[in-house]
């Protein structure tokens, strides 16, 4: 089994040099609508080198068609994405890949019949260089580039601490191995933005450390612009440097985890009073005794 | 398999162990093709059973193995496009047909109103493979915007306006009721489905056609193989099981259905080059809905998305006529002859048994032959140990 | 003129009986998502059955007909049953070869019932022609086709869209584990879709053999039609089935009445070519058919 | 081979039509490919060897089934008659064990043949016009001869049939030539004439004979109408419309009986005035209970090679002997199968007696072979030239529900004078 | 121990789980003997990590184990005193016993309307349009999209949308597979007071959660599975001041000695539970 490499080493693909000061992302005034209802409305931001920018909102405000905007699912009306300094708008998704900009899914969208491995190695499927016919016959450069990325996904397995799991066909693995996966197929793509979707919904708290780690980790070791789409107030608050919050597809706050979490605006509309935080657990204490005692008559 | 957006095929491969806990020193020998000493004793064993059996077997039974052989070849491709892409596609026969056709034409001198040129097999075969993928390549884009069943009724289109082209096409085909007479398999001078001589040993016609087929044969599945478990088979099955989620990796989705159809329709063409010869004479009107239903029934029963699975469903389809056939008249009420005195006729009671075998086979393993070997395999993997 | 409309009137038969075929494809696809290939053996056996009534049992046609839907209904729920209940939750497409199988089984026992003469439905109405106003000429029985699917999609179409179990039916197809979770029973929902599909057959049946057409072992190839006037109208669309139907009967007695004309250039019986030829042009613009629901995809 | 022990059964077996077999090449008969010393499967005379011959028929799903069916128990009758009276040269005749479905099908038909052709001395029946050519070239190389159950032009032709083929009977362009000669005489003079028939040389046959006679009597001709069974077409409707549409005055009739139903009535019922005349193939008496059956009775005339079941000839009493008193066959395949069978019996006994039942000695035996009909037909010596040999007498029959197989006998014995004057140097039809 | 004095103190049962084992592809053992009891008219919460088996449970007691493959092999399941193991889906769906399922398994295909008349399968015809009304109070954004294709929804859209089709049967006992899986904060709190609101109504709930504050702060009850057993069961209130169950499912984020998700330690793992 080769040694195995620090990130950094395996995907070489990541970095930017973009000129301080210059943004990796920057999206104008983006606006999507479906018939009648406006799913992005307007919405502007921009994401620094190795920063990690979050957004959050109301289900349904648009944040997962802020992302399928990104990359390339869906049209958007107006706005303006440029990333790297290219224009993003209108391309198909696979040149958006291309591109460099790899994704997590909100609903977990790993190819269940194949292996941990293979979808991995599907992550890397720009990067795997050769013909149709090279693969049929096996030989040379196919094998060669078949070992080489198999060496890069093993290093990502490492990363992720999913080994055993490497021969698996991903559609019985339990949900948090699979969001494990997930992120490390986007991993494989080496990309230069990373959007995660809800990385730790359906998370116990365990595992969404873990997660966090990871997050954490690939951010130190690549500088990895990442954009991430959470419901965890507390993850987002501990993790993110800078929070976009959106409400109807428009945006109603941007700034650092403190000052948006005590915007008046997004508490009413998002957080609401009791921030999951320590008052919930009174409050649930109190609404507990409450059943237990009905229980009792 | 009831999530939605797993192909309509639903590959049932899905919850089984695959690989064996053996240990590997570097990822090369992992990724080899047969990867355990098992497989690799066990195939060197068939390959060369098979290659001895045609000096054993008289005639007809070669020349039934050679079938067995070129149904496996365009099983193969329908399993590329079908089972390891997710495009299923009623539309093989056509694909099977214009490869007969074509292999007809090419290998045939021209005679009376028949056109030909007269060529070898190492020209015909090529074409027949080739003319098919192109037309594939051209119609592949239209299929790859239809989805599902939509798709498997139009690619039965091509099969009924294939048909009609190969019927009006006289001057190629021969016509409706009528047909013209297949290729012959000429190398350098040689007719390789006549006896010939080889260094002093006799070789009758049957057996050295069984032998071409075979090494065809091998050559289409350990390609097919490859190209499964390289890059463009991956992609085959992320378009499968999820597009938009490929597509958002980076994998074009059109330029890869197209890829499968092209591939497939290859495969198809080959497979009807030489199924003519073994038919000697073909008929427009028999590349039809239901060879197309053969080739399905042959990889749902054999394994989706095996190659393997495709040769033994194959193998079930072809013989299973002739076996029900030897055997019928120990079954009662089965008349031997034409005539309807029995209850049914042998002809009658061939393809009652083979439709109920369908039925049977599939309702008992829907993961085909395959599946089951799988059964047997995790069996022993965990005995003595119930699980 | 009248000659156009004398085709026209043929075209609206005949594609009256591809749409109740086709009717008969779509209510099972409604609820399991499977595409039957029985159907046409079912079709033929309402031939049969009809014919055995009135000819043997001497049974009046009426009741007769209905005899056969009835029996062909129960025939068809058997087959489900027997072959298609065991493949809850299996993927549409072994479900769909299944019923390449039953349909290969139904066909030999018709073929044994029906032997290898021809045999008619003994319908009243044989070749008898009315000349209508205008003088276009029906044939009876084409007044009978036109009239009775009518009523038949009437009757189906109100049924599923106003009963709870129109709307099972299609959870049923939709997700079979979800639809189970509200309590639907899919078995059942299997087993009605496939009766009633059998009964559509029946009576399709009746109507291909009869106007003295007769039917015979190569009939069930007719009801291949029913195949492209699904897709063109969309393979979960009691209205696309009718109208597909009704549009493929129509193109294929206007390429008839010109086949003469038309052999020079596209050759002879291009009639049977055309169906296909419609439905992938229609294919193209919409890829779920005039009326099909498109599969929702989102990420 | 075999031929010692081959022969010795023969030796004391002293039935008629074993005899002359006996002391030919002083009782040794050559043999290889088809024939066993060992008795048949349920063999009449447990102490001869058998002689397996194949039978290619069409028997469940192609377009002359009901036919087919009929034909292969009308042969099957004859030889069993045949082994009653001793078999030929020490040998029963064994017709059942390779039979095969065709379903007229020149692809089917070549597979099967392959598949058969390692166990049989030659073809008791090979069916249909395409599906026979289909076979021809395996048939030369592999020295087998065969009884057609067809009457193209072709058999008449060595040129188009290597010598392999013995047919019996007119050729369908022949036939349509007697027919429409007969026809302008009795059913009223003709301004035109149509055909209507299958692709290849079944329909092609009778078109031709349709066109030549329309030229030597200068006639309108309006051409060929190609249709194919409904199982390829669906529906007759096509050349319904092209029928009706030309107006045409005779169509002769070359398909399929249920396609034949569906014309005559479909093109009547939309006011065609013409008359139909159907070849042999074209005929089933189950037709008569469809609601075609009037139009068939008002406007149908069947053309037949030779006298149907209830005629008189020796060879019609064996049949009815055989069958037993006021039985009758469902359809007249029976009677076709019995009579196409002389051709081969005689070339057996001939064989048998020039002592080599081997393949090639059996085609060798075909060249200046008598072959006796019982009266049937004229007895027939094989000479190279078909415009001597070849037969050009028809017999004609009316549609009528009343008569047993539904079909009343009005002419036999018809000969015409545009198909006497028929140059017959080359086949009407094909290549 | 524990389990028996407690379920003693409270009345019947509404469903008891019985060292229930179950396999699937008649070779993964996922359940090894697990038992679970809901008195009537509570709340029990059924916590576990990914894997543990919860779903299984849920499969088990809804008789949708078939379609997965899967069968019970030992241990019985009894609902209002009957053994309902055996039954198969739709007979524990007239029974009473209502579900959200793992996943947001709406009808893509269905408008949102659709979807939830279908839940409404069973109930009685009359109660369809007064289902309607409460479901789309609840969630107006759902009213909003009534006409709309459920695929097209928002995910947190969906599971509101789920969640609202499951009250549309009003069931004896509902269970509830992840329900705050994917909603924002306020939603979640509006979850947990309509559960509780539900529950007043005199319906039994057994809720699988991975939100464990939310889950521990409306149960009465509480179960820990890990890899198919359960290896912890105490009242909430007990559970809720566990050390492990604070460290691994409440977590110490936010709140008094609140750690950063940033502090992660990268040699932390997971300790065995012993039990
Ligand atoms: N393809 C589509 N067609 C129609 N409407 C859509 C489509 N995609 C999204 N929408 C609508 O746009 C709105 C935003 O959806 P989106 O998925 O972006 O919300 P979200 O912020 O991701 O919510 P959640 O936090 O629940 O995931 C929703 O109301 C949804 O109904
Ligand atoms: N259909 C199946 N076939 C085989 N194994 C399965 C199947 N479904 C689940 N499993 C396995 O059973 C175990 C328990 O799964 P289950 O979904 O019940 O866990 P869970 O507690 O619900 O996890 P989560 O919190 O992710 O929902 C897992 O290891 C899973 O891999
Ligand atoms: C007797 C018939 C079956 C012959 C057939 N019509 C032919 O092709 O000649
Ligand atoms: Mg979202
Ligand atoms: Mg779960």
């Amino acid at each position: 089994m080769a040694q195995i490499r620090p990130l950094s080493e395996a995907l070489t693909g990541t970095s930017v040099d973009v000129p301080a000061g210059q943004p990796v992302l920057q999206v104008d005034d983006l606006v999507l609508r479906f018939g009648g209802t406006t799913a992005v409305g307007g919405v502007s931001f921009d994401v620094q080198r190795g920063e990690l920018f979050a957004v959050i909102g109301p289900n349904g405000a648009g944040k997962t068609s802020i992302f399928n905007c990104l990359s390339g699912v869906y049209r958007p009306q107006e706005g303006r994405v440029r990333f790297l300094g290219e224009d993003l708008l209108g391309l198909k998704p696979d040149v958006v890949a291309d591109r460099g900009v790899a994704r997590m899914f909100q609903n977990i969208e790993l190819f269940d019949n194949l292996t941990v491995l293979d979808n991995l190695m599907l992550g890397r499927h720009q990067h795997v260089g050769y013909g149709m016919l090279a693969g049929m016959l096996w030989v040379g450069r196919a094998k060669r580039a078949e070992l080489d990325n198999r060496r890069i996904v093993e290093d990502i397995i490492d990363f992720l601490e999913i080994e055993a799991f490497r021969k698996l066909p991903v559609g019985m693995l339990p949900y948090g191995v699979k969001k494990r996966v997930e992120l490390g197929r986007a991993l494989a793509m080496e990309p230069k933005l990373l959007l995660l979707d809800e990385p730790v919904a359906g998370m116990n708290v365990e595992e969404t450390e873990d997660m966090a780690r990871f997050i954490l980790d690939i951010r130190t070791e690549l500088e990895l612009a990442m954009i991430m789409v959470e419901h965890d107030m507390g993850l987002v608050m501990d993790l993110a440097d800078r929070i976009l919050v959106v409400d109807f597809g428009k945006p109603i706050a941007l700034g650092t985890p403190d000052v948006v979490s005590n915007d008046p605006e997004v508490i009413r509309a998002y957080l609401g009073e009791g921030d999951d935080g320590p008052d919930l657990q009174t409050e649930a204490a109190t609404a507990a005794a409450v059943t237990t005692e009905e229980a009792g008559r | 398999m009831t999530e939605r957006r797993t192909s309509p095929i639903g590959n049932r491969r899905a919850v089984t162990l695959r690989g064996r806990p053996e240990l590997y020193t570097d990822y090369a020998t992992d990724q080899a093709m047969l990867n355990t000493p098992a497989k690799r004793a066990w195939t060197a064993l068939l390959v060369v059973g098979l290659l001895a059996a045609p000096f054993f077997l008289g005639r007809d039974l070669t020349s039934l193995l050679t079938t067995v052989f070129i149904f496996g070849i365009g099983a193969i491709g329908l399993n590329l496009v079908t089972g390891y892409a997710g495009q299923v596609s009623l539309g093989h026969a056509f694909f099977v047909g214009l490869g007969a056709y074509t292999a007809a034409f090419v290998g045939n001198e021209p005679t009376g109103s028949l056109r030909g040129l007269g060529l070898e097999l190492w020209v015909w075969l090529p074409l027949a493979g080739l003319v098919p993928a192109v037309v594939g390549f051209l119609v592949a884009p239209i299929a790859a915007r239809v989805r599902g069943l939509y798709l498997a009724i139009l690619t039965l289109g091509l099969v009924f306006i294939g048909d009609h082209v190969f019927k009006e096409a006289r001057t190629f085909t021969g016509g409706p009721g009528v047909g013209r007479r297949a290729a012959a398999p000429i190398v350098g001078g040689l007719d390789l489905s006549r006896r010939q001589e080889f260094f002093g040993v006799t070789f009758e016609g049957a057996d050295l056609f069984y032998l071409l087929c075979f090494v065809l044969l091998l050559v289409a599945a350990v390609l097919a193989r490859n190209l499964a478990r390289s890059k463009a088979g991956r992609a085959f099955a992320a378009v499968r099981d999820r597009d938009i989620a490929a597509e958002v990796m980076g994998v074009p989705l059109t330029r890869t259905k197209v890829l499968a159809f092209t591939i497939s329709s290859f495969y198809a063409g080959v497979c009807g080059g030489l199924l003519a010869i073994t038919y000697g004479v073909i008929e427009p009107a028999s590349f039809d809905l239901l060879l197309s239903v053969d080739f399905l029934a042959m990889i749902l029963i054999g394994g989706v998305a095996t190659i393997s699975g495709s040769l033994a469903g194959a193998a079930f389809v072809v013989l299973l006529p002739r076996l029900v056939q030897t055997y019928a008249h120990y079954v009662p009420g089965i008349s031997r002859g034409s005539t309807g005195d029995g209850l049914l006729t042998v002809f009658q009671f061939e393809g009652l048994l083979f439709g109920a075998l369908i039925v049977a086979f599939i309702v008992l393993e829907p993961r085909g032959l395959y599946g089951l070997w799988l059964r047997v395999r995790n069996y022993w993997k965990a005995w003595p140990f119930s699980y | 003129m009248e000659d156009l409309l004398t085709i026209l009137v043929r075209g609206v038969a005949q594609g009256s009986v591809y749409a109740l075929l086709a009717a008969g494809f779509v209510v099972i696809y409604r609820a399991t998502d499977v595409v039957n290939f029985a159907q046409p053996a079912l079709m033929v056996l309402g031939a049969y059955f009809t014919a055995l009534f009135v000819r043997t049992y001497e049974i009046p046609f009426p009741l007769a007909i209905l005899g056969s839907i009835l029996v062909v209904g129960m025939i068809g729920a058997a087959c489900e049953r027997i072959a298609l209940r065991p493949m809850v939750g299996e993927p549409p497409f072994s479900a769909a070869m299944v019923t390449v199988g039953v349909f290969l089984v139904l066909t030999i026992v018709a073929n044994r019932l029906i032997g290898s003469n021809v045999l008619t439905v003994g319908d009243p109405w044989g070749l008898d022609t009315a000349v209508l106003a205008g003088g276009v000429r029906m044939r009876v029985a084409d007044g009978w086709r036109i009239a009775l699917t009518a009523g038949a999609f009437a009757g189906v179409g109100l049924f599923l869209a106003r009963s709870r179990v129109g709307l099972a039916m299609r959870a049923t197809s939709l997700d079979q584990e979800v639809a189970l979770a509200q309590g639907v029973n899919v078995g059942r929902m299997f087993g009605l879709s496939w009766a009633m599909a059998g009964g559509l057959a029946g009576l399709a049946g009746m109507m291909v053999g009869s106007g003295g057409q007769g039917v015979d072992n190569t009939t069930a190839f007719v009801a291949l039609k029913a195949l492209p006037v699904i897709i063109l109208g969309g393979l979960d669309s009691l209205k696309g089935a009718y109208i597909g139907g009704l549009v493929i009967g129509v193109a294929e007695a206007f390429t008839r009445a010109n086949s003469a004309a038309l052999t020079g250039y596209v050759g002879a019986n291009v009639d049977v070519v055309v169906p296909y030829v419609i439905m992938i042009l229609v294919l193209m613009v919409r890829p779920y058919g005039l009326f099909g629901t498109p599969e929702v995809q989102r990420v | 081979g075999g031929g010692d022990e081959g022969a010795a059964p023969a030796g004391e077996d002293d039935a008629p039509a074993a005899g002359e077999g006996d002391d030919a090449a002083g009782g040794e008969i050559q043999t290889d490919i088809g024939v066993t010393d060992e008795p048949c499967p349920e063999e009449v005379n447990p102490d001869n060897g058998c002689i397996y011959l194949g039978t290619l028929s069409d028997l469940t799903v192609g377009p002359f089934a009901a036919l087919g069916v009929q034909i292969v128990e009308g042969q099957e009758a004859f030889w069993q008659r045949v082994n009653e009276q001793g078999g030929i040269g020490g040998y029963d005749v064994n017709v059942t064990e390779y039979t095969r479905d065709n379903e007229y099908n020149p692809q089917t038909q070549s597979q099967l043949y392959r598949e058969i052709e390692p166990d049989v001395l030659a073809l008791a029946q090979t069916l249909g016009t395409p599906p026979t050519e289909a076979i021809l070239p395996d048939m030369d190389e592999d020295n087998v001869v065969g009884v057609p159950a067809s009457w193209w032009s072709g058999w008449d032709h060595e040129s188009a049939d290597y010598g392999l083929i013995l047919n019996s009977g007119y050729s369908y362009c022949i036939e349509s030539q007697i027919a429409l000669d007969w026809s302008d005489e009795n059913e009223g003079e003709i301004t035109s004439v149509m055909a209507v028939g299958y692709p290849g040389d079944y329909g092609g046959d009778a078109a031709a004979g349709a066109e030549a006679w329309a030229e030597a009597n200068d006639v309108e001709y309006l051409g060929f109408v190609e249709t194919a069974p409904n199982a390829v077409v669906g529906s007759q409707d096509a050349a319904i419309g092209q029928v009706v549409g030309s107006g045409a005055d005779r169509v002769i009739v070359a398909v399929g009986p249920a396609e034949t139903a569906e014309l005559v009535g479909g093109a009547m019922a939309n006011g065609f005035e013409g008359r139909f005349i159907g070849s042999v193939p074209t005929w089933n008496p189950a037709l008569m209970d469809s609601p075609a059956a009037p139009a068939l009775e008002a406007v149908f005339t069947h053309v037949g090679p030779w006298e149907p079941f209830t005629g008189d000839s020796e060879a019609h009493q064996a049949m009815q002997e055989h069958l037993g008193e006021g039985n009758l066959p469902t359809n007249d395949g029976w009677t076709f199968g019995w009579v196409w069978s002389y051709p081969m019996k005689s070339l057996l006994e001939q064989a048998a007696a020039n002592g080599d039942l081997t393949r090639e000695g059996v085609r060798n035996a075909i060249d200046g072979l008598t072959i006796d009909y019982e009266g049937a037909l004229p007895e027939r010596t094989l000479t190279g030239d078909a415009n001597e040999s070849a037969v050009r007498t028809a017999v004609f029959g009316q549609p009528d529900a009343d008569e047993p197989l539904r079909l009343r006998t009005i002419a036999t014995g018809v000969t015409g004078p545009t198909a006497d004057e028929y140059d017959y140097s080359s086949p009407c039809s094909g290549t | 121990m524990l389990v028996v004095e407690w379920s003693h103190t409270l009345g019947e049962l509404v469903l008891t789980v019985q060292n229930l084992e179950v396999v699937y592809e008649d070779v993964i053992l996922v359940l090894k003997g697990v038992s679970i009891d809901v008195p009537k008219g509570s709340i029990v919460a059924l916590l576990g990590a990914n894997g543990a088996g919860k779903t299984t449970v849920l499969r088990a007691i809804t008789g949708l184990l078939d379609i997965h493959r899967g069968e019970v092999t030992k241990g019985s399941i009894t609902f209002d005193g009957e053994a309902i193991h055996r039954l198969d889906a739709p007979s524990t769906v007239a029974a009473g016993i209502g579900q959200v399922m793992e996943g947001r398994r709406a009808f893509a295909e269905f408008t949102v309307e659709e979807n939830l008349r279908i839940g409404a399968h069973t109930a009685d015809r009359g109660s369809v349009n007064a289902g309607l009304d409460r479901v789309f109070t609840l969630f107006p954004r759902l009213a909003e999209r009534r006409r709309q294709m459920a695929g097209y929804l928002s995910g947190g859209e969906q599971q509101m949308l789920v969640i609202g089709r499951a009250l549309m049967a009003d069931p004896k006992l509902l269970l509830l597979d992840e329900p705050s899986l994917g909603l924002a904060p306020l939603i979640v709190q509006q979850i947990r007071d309509l559960i509780v609101d539900i529950n007043r109504q005199g319906t039994s709930v057994l809720l699988v959660e991975q939100n464990a504050n939310m889950a521990l702060s409306i149960a009465s009850h509480g179960y820990i599975m890990e890899t198919g057993k359960v290896v912890m069961d105490k009242p909430a209130a007990v559970l809720r001041e566990d050390e492990d169950v604070r460290e691994f499912y409440l977590g110490r984020h936010g709140g008094e000695e609140a750690t950063s998700f940033r502090d992660v330690k990268h040699y932390k793992r997971r300790k065995r539970w012993l039990s």
